[in-house]
Order: structure tokens, then sequence, then C-alpha cells
């Protein structure tokens, strides 16, 4: 099977699994409709009514890790291509690999001393 | 032709996970209830938030739908079986659960709803955590098998099993799946203690339906993940092909609903700190003890 | 053939659709999944030309490091939701010229520039994986190495930038 | 059945209403612990427990709907979806919320027989015509429109705000408050002159209010004072000046010459920050308007302000935007929300309305009210001394026998008489047992809330079958309550979780577990001669912080144990004839939860005044330092491992 063929059918399995929920989404809806009402669409807080709505600037505490995950992810994308060929180019591979990790390693190491691996309180 | 077996196998994996999950959380193996549940499901209302973002909240169940499906899609059950048979089969797994974050994240902002956003946001944090080390465990996997495609993987496990060869990167992998799936220990996203069912919290009658469908896919996928890069996915003696891989995933799959629940739930701070402090040094080592092997050993 | 330009033609005007919508909704976390869906029909671009690796690859890490630009935009842009539908575009002049020229300078280089003679057999994606970890290893082995230092000074800025030294945390 | 849904009972649809039958997901008020107390296994019976009210199907009401949980309950029935039902055990009327569909008696058989005839009652009614609309007072909602950077500026019709020319945002606020009887003590409605007489900008008026509840007692440990105290002291000599540029000033309002915005009064710094007010101005949208600080609230170059360098006028800076906003431990100014975690919160006490402002995903400030606090003691003048009794064990459902000992050791003291040394010791015994009965309660709460399923059923397993054993019953049962307390002891990664969390330092008014985990020896029985015959000791541990707190219950668990072994035999506290006689008395029992103290008076055989000191208040008041900076997760923990009654937070 060639490659694009293989694409396709992962396609179809997409447009597959939508109309799946959508048709789901039919029969519930072919089941009955949901009736609008004072405060049911206000959303559950254990009992309160909170009207206010919460889109705001949320302060997530771990930006210290998520720099550094980005640089990691990037590592990520030299790695692959890597492994596969690993075997074959033997030991240069396992040198090149150890000098790039190791490079990568500092980077890590330099954000843990510094307090970035942490919740930024 | 093989689409469909899978498919079928795919469904009633995701039946039986969903009976090992209930049976975990309540203690009684009652086999028709997550027919009954989903039935009850499709049942009741589908309530819209007040000033959602309608099309995140739509898209949300959809997209872990359609991420777990396609993560199912390289799984190899038996030689031939399997939906497609990419060069770059583990990548694209990996792929296709990267789109989990991104549906979760749709999930909590969409209903505007506190509970809900703090789950999803929380998700990204936890997402930070075992995103390195399911990536970095199948780089040592590819290295071994020389090849991306699951199913090289597989057969590369003729001799010696990954578990036994990278037993590091095997627990590494359990480990960030569990994270992956949000099985308890690591149910942040929607953590019924702080968050009351947090990202789930604002879904009901078939949306809620879809995303706990969604949610026993994933779970399948990534036990077939682990099965398939660690246990030698169909490989075994004596019993078929396709029955030791079924085996194999749903012991593997109950492992993960149910080992989990013995520990109580552990903090975002701490999960993020273990992973980046111990768990991403132990996978670093792992990539480079495997290399060793891997160029001394012939296997 | 003529399905592969058909897909092609649609991916791509799916990429620019959702770069316009990057630009003209209100939400932040809006923009940021479009563009996030943007890159990915890019990925899936390099699929349609039998790019596998590289597509997989887009689609895979486009997807993680868009989350994570939508939570610091969430955390530093004002009125995240856009419920208040503010205009938020600003020094429009400037920045219609900057695409203009953008967009000329690209169809230059792809009109202008000698891309060689088109490849009678594309390699198996198999193939393609492994001619890139050969040419890693060999022609641009140096480039491999510089790319690691240029993401540790990435590490090493944004650590100085984002973490406030010991001394100065308010404990 | 009301909560239906419309159309016909056909086949698909008699299929589904077979499959809502068996599949019920019940949402409990006021709470498990109560259902639990009650002596109740929802588990067992097959009813499945929801978390939020959008994933039941089923409003379980346990006992007699507090009149503070009135408007949370009706709250929490408009949001669960259709079908939807009500199940009451003894719940009496139920005034906001529609009648029950099932009713049962406060008991195991009647919780089963009522689930026998919901489930007959769904699957001929879940679809059907009997289906109305449900409101109630506190789902009325008024629609009023708001500017997300300015929550000040309020009018009841679109527009954009005359501060930054932003379009109002529409946002539904309660209706005004018809009913009577408002909660807030200084409710000084007279409209504060703040912005500047704007026709479009309604003056700033007390909108949204907590809709909910009352007659609840206000216990603000960090708004002091709530947002409104500030028009008191608008004194004659405020300066107005610009947010934009602080440097224009002047006596009267008016606009500023530089960038033509108003100018706003600026109240002096320290007398801001003078009254303790930490300062929640939550600027944009998701502030409550009815206490969001405005003093020198930073606007922006409005309309055609001064041209800064290649920016548009209207461009909003973020450093100027967020000047005064309060900064977080990490020195970033980002918005913070108000999130109730209410009355039904899984993990916490039911009735406990907790109330926390949230920077992300840490505690800001947090406030904690009880929905459920008893109204007042002694309803009419004299009761006699066996409905005294009832009434004060009607007080707390989740620890009667100690406050029915209580009751009978005061009226005893008052009649000067003293019960033999046997009957002393078995009552001891009783309140024991109720020691533990409450501990394992506790338990099974911190199991829901940490996520050890395991551990929720088997404490509130042991719990029902412990509460009515007698003493042969709890000797077969130690050996069970021991393992179990062992296996808790060995969970991986539960003393990591604890470790540190909720420390607090040591006050005095506390008593009780908490104060003993913090190392003070308080405690009531250790002079009460019966316990000394006994052989009790106070149980002491150190570190005050949610491990301790654990450790420590766990210990008294195994002590009550021992003590009951030794009592031999259990007998429920009730007073012989007390005849017409008059005195004072005082007694002084141990709670599970602390020391309560109780104050009567008897006149001619009756009770005419009595007063109570409960050992609750003092641990809500905790809760604030204890919550403030912490991880969400670990703020729920820490306040979980107080333990409060919000049963016996009196007015």
């Amino acid at each position: 099977m060639t490659a694009l063929a293989q694409y396709a059918i992962l396609l179809g399995l997409t447009l597959g699994a939508v109309g799946f929920v959508f048709s789901l989404y039919a029969l519930a809806r072919a089941i009955g409709r949901s009736r609008e009402e004072p405060g049911k669409d206000v959303p559950a807080t254990a009992g309160t009514l909170s009207r206010d709505p919460v889109w705001v600037r949320y302060h997530a505490k771990y930006y210290g890790y998520a720099l550094l995950f980005l640089a990691f992810d990037m590592e990520m994308a030299f790695m692959y291509p890597w492994a596969v060929v690993y075997r074959e180019e033997g030991l240069v591979a396992l040198l090149d690999m150890g000098v790039f990790l190791a490079i990568l390693f500092l980077g890590l190491l330099y954000g843990w001393s510094q307090g970035a691996l942490r919740r930024q309180e | 032709m093989t689409v469909l077996v899978v498919l079928l196998a795919l469904a009633a994996g995701a039946y039986l996970i969903a009976i090992l999950e209930s049976w975990a959380v309540h203690g009684r193996l009652e086999p028709a209830r997550p027919a009954i549940s989903a039935l009850a499901l499709l049942g009741r209302e589908s309530v819209l938030a007040r000033t959602p973002d309608r099309l995140f909240f739509e898209a949300g169940p959809i997209l872990l739908l359609v991420a777990g499906l396609l993560a199912a899609a390289v799984i190899p059950l038996a030689p031939g079986l399997i939906v497609t048979d990419l060069a770059t089969g583990a990548l694209f797994l990996n792929a296709a659960l990267a789109y989990v974050l991104v549906a979760l994240i749709m999930a909590g902002w969409g209903p505007n709803g506190a509970y809900g956003m703090i789950g999803g946001w929380r998700f990204l944090g936890q997402f930070i955590a075992y995103a390195m080390l399911i990536v970095m465990p199948i780089t040592a996997v590819a290295m071994r098998a020389e090849s991306l495609s699951t199913v090289t993987i597989v057969q590369s496990q003729a001799a010696l099993w990954n578990i036994a060869y990278q037993p590091l990167g095997f627990v590494l992998f359990v480990v960030a799946a569990m994270g992956l799936a949000w099985l308890p220990p690591l149910d942040l996203p929607t953590a019924p203690g702080d968050l009351a069912g947090g990202v789930e919290a604002e879904y009901t009658g078939v949306r809620l339906a879809v995303l706990r469908l969604a949610r026993m896919v994933l779970i399948l996928a990534l036990a077939g993940a682990t099965v398939t890069f660690y246990l030698g996915g169909w490989l075994g003696p004596w019993l078929p092909a396709p029955v030791w891989s079924a085996l194999k995933i749903l012991i593997v799959a109950g492992l993960m609903v149910s080992a989990g629940r013995l520990v109580p739930r552990v903090r975002e701070a701490r999960y993020l700190e273990l992973s980046w402090k111990l768990g991403i040094p132990l996978a670093l080592a792992n990539i480079f003890i495997v290399g060793v092997i891997a160029l001394v050993v012939p296997i | 053939m003529t399905i592969q330009m058909f897909f092609l033609a649609f991916f791509g005007g799916a990429a620019v659709w959702f770069g316009i919508v990057v630009f003209r909704t209100h939400s932040m976390v809006r923009s940021a999944l479009a563009l996030l869906f943007s890159q990915t029909a890019v990925g899936l671009m390099f699929l349609a030309m039998q790019a596998e690796f590289l597509g997989v690859l887009q689609i895979m890490m486009m997807a993680t490091e868009m989350s994570v630009m939508a939570i610091f935009m969430v955390m530093f842009m004002m009125d995240p939701g856009g419920m208040g539908a503010m205009e938020m575009t600003h020094q429009k002049r400037l920045s219609l010229w900057a695409g203009g020229l953008g967009v000329v300078a690209a169809l230059a280089a792809i009109w202008l520039a000698n891309w060689g003679p088109a490849v009678a057999e594309v390699p198996s994606a198999a193939e393609q994986t492994a001619d890139l970890g050969r040419e890693l290893l060999g022609r641009s082995m140096f480039i491999f190495q510089s790319a690691g230092l240029t993401i540790l000074t990435a590490m090493v800025a944004a650590t100085m930038v984002a973490i406030a030294p010991q001394k100065e945390r308010p404990e | 059945m009301i909560g239906a849904r419309s159309g016909a009972l056909t086949g698909l649809r008699r299929l589904v209403a077979n499959a809502l039958a068996r599949d019920l997901r019940g949402f409990v008020v006021p709470g498990m612990d109560v259902a639990w107390a009650n002596g109740l296994d929802l588990a067992g019976t097959g009813l499945h427990l929801a978390t939020t009210p959008r994933h039941a199907s089923v409003l379980v009401i346990i006992g007699p709907l507090p009149a503070g949980l009135a408007d949370a309950a009706s709250v929490a029935h408009a949001q669960m979806p259709r079908p939807r039902a009500i199940l009451a055990l003894e719940a009496g009327d139920l005034a906001p919320l529609p009648a029950a569909d099932a009713t049962g008696a406060l008991t195991q058989a009647g919780l089963v027989a009522a689930l026998a005839d919901l489930r007959r009652t769904i699957a001929n009614g879940a679809f059907g015509s009997g289906a109305r609309e449900y409101s109630a007072p506190a789902l009325e909602t008024r629609i009023e429109y708001t500017c997300p950077m300015h929550p000040e500026v309020v009018s009841d019709q679109p527009g954009n705000c005359p501060k930054c020319g932003m379009t109002l945002v529409p946002r539904e606020t309660a209706a005004p408050l018809s009913h009577a009887g408002h909660a807030m003590p200084d409710m000084s409605d007279g409209v504060t002159a703040e912005t500047p007489p704007d026709p479009v900008a309604a003056t700033h008026q007390h909108g949204a209010h907590h809709p909910s509840g009352d007659t609840k007692t206000m216990v603000e440990d960090t708004h002091a004072g709530h947002g409104h105290d500030h028009a008191k002291q608008t004194d004659a000599s405020a300066q107005y000046t610009c947010p934009m540029h602080p440097e224009v000033t002047s006596d009267q309002p008016g606009s500023c010459r530089k960038c033509g915005m108003f100018l706003v009064p600026v109240e002096d710094k320290d007398a801001h920050a003078g009254h303790g007010h930490t300062q929640t101005d939550h600027s944009a949208l998701g502030s409550h308007s009815d206490h969001s600080a405005h003093g020198g609230h930073s606007g922006h170059g409005a309309h055609g302000g001064a041209e800064v360098a290649g920016i548009e006028a209207h461009f909003m800076s973020m450093v100027d935007l967020t000047r005064d906003m309060p900064a977080s431990a990490d020195g970033l100014k980002m918005e913070w929300i108000d999130v109730p975690f209410g009355p039904f919160f899984p993990g916490l006490p039911g009735g406990l309305e907790l109330e926390l402002t949230l920077d992300g995903d840490a505690v800001a400030a947090a406030k904690a009210e009880s929905g459920v606090s008893a109204v007042n003691l002694l309803r009419e003048a004299a009761t006699s001394p066996e409905a005294f009794i009832d009434q004060l064990a009607a007080l707390s459902p989740l620890s009667p026998v100690a406050y029915r000992e209580l009751a009978c050791r005061a009226l005893e003291q008052a009649a000067g008489q003293n019960p033999a040394s046997d009957t002393a010791s078995a009552r001891a015994a009783a309140v024991e047992r109720e020691r533990i009965a409450s501990h394992l309660n506790w338990l099974a709460g911190f199991g829901t809330q940490s996520g050890l399923h395991w551990l929720e059923r088997r404490a509130a397993g042991l719990q029902l079958e412990l509460r009515h054993a007698d003493a042969r019953g709890i000797a077969a049962l130690t050996p069970r309550t021991t393992a179990l307390l062992r296996r808790l002891h060995r969970t991986p990664l539960l003393h990591d979780k604890l470790n540190g969390n909720g420390k607090h330092a040591d006050g005095d008014a506390l008593s009780g577990p908490v104060a003993r985990a913090a190392g003070s020896t308080s405690d009531a029985r250790s002079d009460n001669p019966v316990y000394g015959a006994l052989g009790f000791g106070v149980l002491t541990g150190t570190g005050g912080d949610a491990r301790a707190r654990l450790t420590q219950r766990t210990g008294e668990i195994a002590q009550s144990l021992g003590l009951i072994a030794r009592a031999g035999q259990i007998a429920m506290p009730e007073v012989q004839n007390i005849g017409s006689v008059s005195g004072k008395g005082e007694a002084i029992v141990e709670t599970p939860r602390g020391a309560a103290q109780l104050r009567l008076t008897l006149t001619g055989g009756k009770v005419t005044q009595a007063e109570i000191s409960t050992p609750t208040a003092a641990l809500v008041a905790l809760i604030g330092a204890m919550a403030r900076g912490r991880e969400l997760g670990d703020a729920m923990t820490a306040i979980g491992s107080l333990d409060i009654s919000p049963w016996e937070l009196t007015a």
C-alpha cells in the first residue's frame, strides 16, 4: 500500500469518527431536545450560582518549566532521525548525540540552578 | 477489511476497559454497566453553557476521539492486522497523542466555567511534565529497532522484549502514559476532590458520552502502544498472534486503570518537579544505556 | 497526481484561512489554536507531498508548542476571552506593508531559485528518515551541533529573562 | 414526573428510560458526611454518586433541608440535566424545590425502598407530559451591561464605556433582592458618587450580591468590611488625578488636560491599606461588581489622547493597565476570580460555603460561611429537659451523642445529681464510640477528596457498622479498624502529599484534634474522673500540619477503641426525672472536633436560659491564613483536614 493510500485511510478514519459523533448527536436530538430553564446554563459550581465569566488572565505557575520544555521539544526533532540510523552509524552517532545531549543537559542544569524548575510562587 | 477488524477490536476493547474501570472504582464487576450508562447518557439532556466558546465546546470531545483513534491506527495487533503501517508509526502515534492536550484545553476553556478552565490549564502543566517522558523512551525503542515503523519495532523484539532490554524506559513510558490519559493518581484535569469534575464538569448527555468513549479509546491506544514498544506486540509462544496482543493490551490497560488508585492524587507542582528533576535525567540515561547495549549486543 | 494537487491546494487554503482567523478573532485562545491548526494544515501539506517525516514532525511539534504559546497569550494579553470585542490590532499600515513584502519575497524565491530537476521517484518514507539521519551525522554535523548550541542559548536566555534571581524573590 | 423530558414514551425512549432507571446518579444534599452520619450506605444501594449536579440525575436530600441551603439546593436542582428526580428522606417541605418524586424514612431500609419506587417512576415517567419548567427566586436574573475593563461602570442598556470606549458586555446578575432579610448588616444602599456624575455610567450601586442564603453568619477574615465602606470615608479634601498621568492633579472632578480622561478621586495610599483591607481589585471582567476597589483605577488614553510614538491613541499598554493591581508572589499582576466551592462540594463538609479568590490555581484569599448554622438554641422560652436534650442533639447531626452528653451533664449539675459511676463510664464509652465514628467519617471524606476510593469505601462501611454497635460488636470490629489505619499509614506518597500542608500557629482559642496535633495538651476529658478511671492520657502530636492531624485522628481512634474495651458497656446518655428544681449548670465535653461548653439555668424543672460555645468558630478562623498563597489542591486538603462541622457554627 503506497504512503498516500495510508494517508487517505487515516483521513477517512478521521472523517468517519466525526461522522459517527454527529450521527450520535442526531440520535440524541431525536430522543429529545434540551429545555431552556433559568439558571440551568450557568456553569455549575457546587450549588452556588456564579454568573461571572471566568475568561481572565490565568496565572500559570509552571512557566519556568514551559520555557525549558520548548527548547527540549526542539531537541526531540533531531533525536528521531538520529535514532533510526543509530545502529548503522555506530560509535560516531553515540558520541555525536552524546555531545548534543550534554549541551542540552547543561541548559537544563542551568535552569535548575536558577530556580526555573519549581512552581513560581 | 483489516481496518474494519481493527475498529471492531477497538470497540470491544474500549467496552472491556470501561468494565475494568467501573470495577476499579466501585469494586463490583458489572459487565452490563457501561452499556446502561452509555444509553442513559444518550437519554439525558446535553446542556450548553451560557456564554461558551461554542466551537471549542463542540470540538473538544470530537478532537479527543479523533486523537485516540489515530493513535490506535498505528498499533499492530498481528503481522498483517494494522490500520496503517506508516514508516514513521511511532512518531505518528506521538503526534496524535499531542492533540489530547489541545482537546482538553478546548474542553476546559469552552464552557467559560471556573472548574473547567482551571482543569484545562492544569492539564497543560501536566502535559509539560509527561511530554518529554513519552518522546525519549520512544527514541530509545526506535534506536534498537532501527526504524519508526511499529511493525518493525515489534519484530525487533523477537529475541528479547524491550521490557527486559530497557526496563527504565518501560517504567517512564507507563507513568507518562498514565499522565497523558489523566488516570488516577494523575487525574488533575478532572480531579473530583478539588475541581468537582473539572474539564468534564460542563459536559452532559451525549457530549459526555463522546468524551468518555474518547477517553476509553485513548487508554486502549496507550495500552496498545506500551505493548507494541515494550511487551513484544503480538509475539508469544503457543497462542495465535491477535490473542496475544489482545491479552497483553487488556492486562496493561487493566493495570493502568486500577494500579493508580492505591496512591493519593499527586500535586501538579510535585509531578512537574519529579518529571523534570528525576524523569528526564533517567530518560537521557536510558537513551545512553540503550545506545551502548545496541552497539555491543547484536540482538 | 491530480488528487495530490487537490489536497495540496485544499490544505494550503486551510492554512491561509486559519492564518487569517488568527488576526480576525478577538479571543486569544482562539487565535493561538487557529495558528496551531494553520501549522497542522501545513503539516498535512507535507504529507500530501509525500514528505512523511517532516509532515508528522510538523503536526506534532506545532500542536505542543502552540498550546504552550496559548497559555502565555492568556497570561499576558488583556481580556483573553475576547468578551469585550476590542480592536486588538495596531500599526496596521506598517504590518500590511510588511505582509505584502513578505509575500512578494516568497514568490520571488519560489520562481527565481533553481531547484534542480524534479526527482523522478520519491524515496519511501523510511528512506527519507534514514537519509535525514545520515545527513545529520554526515555532512551537516556542524549544523546539527550549532543547532544544539542555539537551543542552549535559548534556554539560558529564557531562564534569565523569565525567572527572578534568588535574591530578588519576595519570599 | 416534574423533571421529565417532553416526548412520548415510544420504543427507543422506553429503552432509554429503563437505562436511566437502572443508572441513577445521585447528588447528595447537604453532603455525604451527613448521609454516613445518619447510617446510610448510598454506594451499597447501586446508586452512583456524582460530584457535580451536571452529572447527576437524582437530587438526594438527607434529613430536613436547612433554610440556609434552600437556595443552594434550588440552584443545584436547576443545573441538573433532565430527566431529573428528587429523592427526599424525611426532608419535610422543600420550599423552593418541586415536590419530591420519592420519599422514605431516614434509614437504609427507607432509602432502598425509596430508590426502588424511584426507579419505577423514572422508568415510566422519564419521558412524558408531566414536565414543568422549574424556576426559583435564587435563579431570577437581570441583564446589566458593564465594561470588561471598568466593572464599576454599570448601565442597564447597551452602549460603550465612557472611560475607554469599549462596547459594554451584557452580564446577568441576581434580580434585585426582593425577599426580606438582607444579610449585610451595614448595607449602605446610599448611592456612592465615586465615579464622576455621568449620564451613561450609572453610579456604583450594590449590584450583584451573593443571592444565596440570608440567615448566614458572615465570617470574613480577609475581606474586612467589604468593598463599600470606602463610601463612608470620602473626606472633603479628596484629590482628583488622571490614571494615565498621575502628575496631573486637581481639586474638583473634570478631564485631564493631557489625555482628556475623566479624573478619578485618589484616596491616600496609607488610609487605603490602613484598615487591613486586602485590595482585591480584580479589575477586568472576572470581578463581582460589589467589592471591586476603585481607588486610582488605571484607565487608558481615551479617544484622541496624546499620540504615543507610532502607537494609535487607544492602544492600552498592559503596564499602565495593571499598575495598581495586586501583584502575586512572583510579581506578576494577574486577574483574580472569586470561585465558590459551594455548600455541596465533594470532600468538603456538606453545608460549608467556601469562596476562594483564585489567582490562577493559587488561592489569594479564602472566605468560609456556613449555610446550615443553627439559628437559635432555645426555641421557646422554657423547654422540658428531655426536649432540650433532643434539641441540642439535633444541633449537630455529625456528633449528636456528644451534645446529648453535654446537655445531660449540665442538667445533672444544675439539678445537683451525679450519676452512678458505671452509667457515667457507659455514657463516656458512647461518646468515645461516636468519636471513632466521626473520625472514620472524616477519613472517608478525606478519601473522596484525595482520590483514595478504597479508603472512602472501607472507612464509610466501617463507620456504618460501628456507629450503633455495642461493646462486643466494637471489640469484633477492632481488628478491621486497626488494619485499615495501618494500611492508611503505609499508603505511598500520602505523607509526601500532606507534609507541611495547612500549618497554623497554635491559637489559644483552639481545641480538639487540630490543637492537639500542633502540640497543645488541652483535652476536656483529662480532668474528668470517669476517664481517669478508664486510664485516659492526653494524646498530642507535633507539626500542626495536615499530616499531624491525620496521625492525631487515627491515634485517637485507636485510643477510643481501648477506652471502650475497658469501659465494657455502652449506654446512651439520658437524664432521670429532674423534678422541679432550680439552679445553674455548666458542663464541658470533648466533642470529636473540640471542647464544647454549655451553661444553662434551670428554673422549676424547665430550662429557661442556655448558652453554648462550640469549637468550630476557631477552626473556621484558621481557613483564611491557612489557604492563602497555597495551590488549590493543597488548600482543599488543608481545609478538609480541619474537619469543620458547619452545623455547629452558631449564629
